[in-house]
């Protein structure tokens, strides 16, 4: 077997998905530890946004949370959401939102509010946060979540963060996202199991690499995935080097607090 | 007429809170939360509170907890990585006739709720909500109240059609006019200008939209000393009417430059919230029995507060360790 | 993608201006302007420009009676008590076919406006305009432009009920959306964080609205030096495309902590603009003959430089006279 | 003759109207003037607004503008035009506003944009600034202007800020300021003759007070007011004092900027 965890390869591969420069607007948690790994490794200029209002964050210790301390150290200049969200992430200046979720559906639609009926949940989660915001808004969204059958699902329970299919006003009907007059759109969900993207024109989840050398098989994901989603173009996802294990353990998340080591 | 501002004792400040008020809480998540004010609200059973921190921490969980709120605008709550919101959680959860009505936002539209509020308006357009089930009538979990509590806006939201441009669809949030505004920040002068290091998030706008604002601080300080650096200054003492000295007045959550999240306040405050029973206990032990803030921090002991401790030019303690499932144990009673 | 700063010289960052262009001028009437950059406008004769100051001073003037700008949305042209804006005046008074259009704003609409711009919204609303000439549609002065020029919005505002509480009537006015933002700043890192002192006025809103953003600053200065302090950061780098080192760069108008504004260049130009012929030698004499900034800084010489010196804690000059009825002389050429 | 000037007179009356801890929003020159007077006598508690984001100014030399330095040195905090009339105005936080003009009417309606046509003016003014929304918005507002019968007009050439009665939108016709939505209103009229306000049920201008030391009679201010003005209740203004006085060419305006000794 491998030595590294599918926590750790999850972290690395959404790592992998972002650019040198861009402007990334990033949750507390599994966003945040792939976003500083890549900052501390092939994407040194990425411009990391958080929606307490932190701007160009480069910490020496790890964010419990998007308004930590750790966050504000020298940053070059402080905000509020009024700005990050209200004005950078609204005039589309953030190429790259970066979310968590509860449950996603095939087309990329999140849920962080509740397990059942709105009205009376089953569970009930903490709720959007930005998470909503920054999907409708940013340029493009990633996705990261772990995989399995209760979170993959055919239809959110409840349609928190819009992906490619929406609720039209007022009525709720599923409309395509631009008919909504939204821009940006889910870019890829990263999970346990690989790497999902949406097919250009039908938006639809597709597997376009996952895990094979921990023994990830497509068969695996598909077992783990509600609704019946195309493996056929899935390749193995490199393995993470050296240096990404290292920087991972050691800079980003040397106390384990989300890769639980 | 400018505010007068008051220094008032913590009971003394609390008292000017009455039963059903909306009440704003400045801070964001688990940092620099006024949780000095908010233990006082519990101690002095301030009943039917309607809460719009944005978003909202362990201040909201608690309160909610502890029975003082009935409605929230609000569009999260919870502790962060620290762990889950149970009194949130159990209040909505599967209930038939909820103690709690919970109405869901986002960061953004409630950061332009609040803001509409300092801007004497009565709504602000935003682009977001769009095709989330947040915007839908259908999901509106006020709707019946709306149009018998003058607290809350006859609808959630309005959209409507860009006159000037391209002609898209703009959505319109109502405004947010809280009551009361409850921060804790690390200074504050005598005449009520507020310095807040580290981030003011939406406390400004707080103060700016609230009839009464109540700001418990570290340290009260001479004002002509902050007029020193008006550009380091973050609320202006026109709308503060009262100051009161709390220090630790954030605690758990962290204050910049001064302390750090308590993981072992965290720790146990999650054990406790998981079933009602046990957090009576928890607020018995932690807030009612210690009578007062003095009795709070006597309870939490010299060698936690030392642990706590923030690096003042970093803003956090470098060394604290924060998994709770690894957590070391720290002085403390 | 965050913008890449460049560092250009005043000719290359002007050189990216182009005709027709809508600009946003920064500062407030005669303080901290870009005069620097407009000078260079002048120079480089740059046509049909669309101004949005907010409001307008020495600059905008300038722009007018140099013949660069065709259409100007504000709210204010002037410089306060130094005297009249001239070659305004001449250009829309008594004249059947204006080379410069000019359409009334107000200073808190026009902020609005600007901020519209920055929140990426196609309005906002405001209770102001209400009562006045300006806000009706017969007194628009650009309607004939509205459906032609894609850089105006289609109606000048609108009005609508609040659907939410009281349903007053509220009025919403249209975003500006300028192609290029010209600053002059205090400070600027090398990767475009803005330090302004002594108050930002709009130039935050003008930097975020529009597309290229120029910044010329007293100093460009390592950027991790400003790192130091980010509360006292005024603009983010993120929307900053090009910085410009250019000392003096706000010239005639004052720069808090650096120089106050110049009364003997205030009694020139006024008497000067009062006529086109003799506002046109003023033109050759102080912007074209001098070829560049640095022409324009050592023709002022130091002897006025030094009078204009700012106190670096008070930000004035104490000791500068500014009645100019009884203007004592100074050196300068 | 006395030994103050009308001006002198004006600027005295004017800080006399300003009670002790109002928040006042002042434009330059006269009213700045005025303000500053009573800041330094009898009202030291006034907050002094400025438009341009100036916050609890207190200058120790006179601002030449609402943006000088003056104006901001040792202020407590510092805002833009946003917060001070997109947020304090608007949000009824300004007791005082107090602002010159090129012309006013009988119902305190003032214009300082153009005289002539809107189109075509014979003279074009600066514009509002922020005189309209300080106008539409504070609690009360006082005028300040030189007392002439072009300038107190029957009819303004341009409604600029609204009085008592203003502009119906969208067809113009004038219309009770209540009627319009508004609150606030003018409340005192300050001139080189005297001291004019408005009469509750009517709100047309009346003379509360003149200038009768300095020789200034009745008729003199029923010659240079263009429209009928009622003079039955005015009574002589208190002559200045040697304290005022002191206070305006010493502390306040020692240049003679805007008192031209």
């Amino acid at each position: 077997m491998s030595n590294y965890s599918r926590l750790e390869m999850m972290a690395i591969a959404g790592a992998r998905l972002i650019n040198d420069g861009e402007v990334i607007l990033v949750g507390t948690g599994l966003p945040l530890v792939s976003t500083l790994l890549a900052k501390h490794s092939h994407a040194p200029e990425t411009v990391i946004l958080m929606e307490a209002g932190l701007y160009d964050s480069y910490p020496q210790a790890l964010p419990f949370c998007v308004a930590d301390a750790r966050g504000v150290y020298r940053t070059p200049w402080i905000g509020t959401a009024v700005e990050l969200m209200g004005q950078f992430l609204q005039n589309k200046l953030v190429d790259v939102g970066f979310l968590g979720g509860a449950q996603v559906d095939r087309y990329g639609n999140i849920n962080s509010t509740v397990i059942g009926l709105y009205g009376q949940p089953d569970v009930r989660f903490e709720g959007s946060g930005g998470a909503c915001d920054i999907a409708v808004m940013a340029k493009k969204t990633i996705i990261i979540m772990a995989h399995e059958r209760k979170r993959f699902v055919e239809r959110v329970d409840y349609l928190t963060s819009p992906g490619w299919m929406v609720r039209r006003y007022p009525d709720g009907k599923l409309i395509p996202r631009v008919e909504a007059g939204l821009w940006g759109g889910p870019y890829a969900v990263v999970s346990t199991l690989g790497v999902m993207k949406f097919r250009p024109q039908t938006h639809e989840m597709y597997v376009e690499s996952f895990f094979a050398d921990m023994g990830v098989t497509l068969e695996e994901i598909q077992q783990n995935t509600a609704f019946p989603i195309d493996v056929t173009q899935a390749k193995p996802l490199e393995s993470p080097n050296d240096s990404e294990l290292n920087v991972l353990r050691q800079v980003v998340d040397p106390e384990g607090i989300f890769m639980k080591y | 007429m400018a505010a007068k501002v008051q220094r008032l004792s913590l009971n003394e400040a609390i008292a000017l809170v009455n039963d059903g008020d909306q009440v704003f809480t400045g801070g964001w998540t688990v940092v620099r939360r006024p949780m000095g004010l908010v233990y006082e609200i519990v101690r002095q059973k301030k009943k039917n509170l309607h809460l719009c921190a944005n978003p909202g921490g362990p201040e909201v969980d608690l309160l909610i907890g502890a029975g003082c709120a009935t409605v929230g605008e609000i569009n999260y709550i919870g502790h962060e990585v620290f762990g889950h919101p149970y009194n949130f959680r159990r209040a909505v959860e599967k209930t038939q006739t909820p103690g709690y009505r919970h109405d869901d936002w986002t960061v953004q539209t409630g950061a332009l709720r609040i803001m509409a509020g300092a801007m004497g308006l009565p709504f602000l357009p935003t682009l977001s909500l769009k095709g989330s089930d947040i915007s839908l009538p259908g999901m509106d979990s006020l709707q019946d109240l709306r149009l018998q509590d003058p607290k809350l806006p006859r609808k959630k939201l309005a959209v409507i059609k860009d006159p000037f441009w391209e002609g898209q669809e703009v959505v319109l949030v109502p405004a947010l006019r809280p009551d009361v505004c409850l921060l804790h920040v690390q200074e504050v002068g005598d005449k009520g200008t507020v310095r807040i290091q580290g981030g003011c998030f939406l406390d400004y706008y707080g103060a700016i939209a609230s009839k009464l604002v109540i700001v418990s601080a570290e340290h009260i300080v001479p004002e002509n000393q902050l007029r020193d650096n008006p550009e380091r200054n973050s609320i202006p003492g026109l709308k503060v009417d009262i100051i009161v000295e709390l220090p630790y007045g954030a605690h758990p959550t962290a204050l910049f430059g001064y302390y750090d999240n308590d993981p072992w306040w965290f720790r146990d405050y999650l054990a406790a919230s998981k079933h009602q029973e046990t957090f009576v206990d928890w607020l018995s032990k932690w807030v009612l029995q210690p009578g007062n803030h003095e009795g709070y921090i006597e309870k939490l002991g010299t060698e936690r507060l030392h642990a706590l401790q923030a690096d003042p030019v970093k803003g956090y303690n470098p060394h604290i360790r924060r998994r709770l499932d690894k957590l070391e144990e720290v002085g403390g009673r």
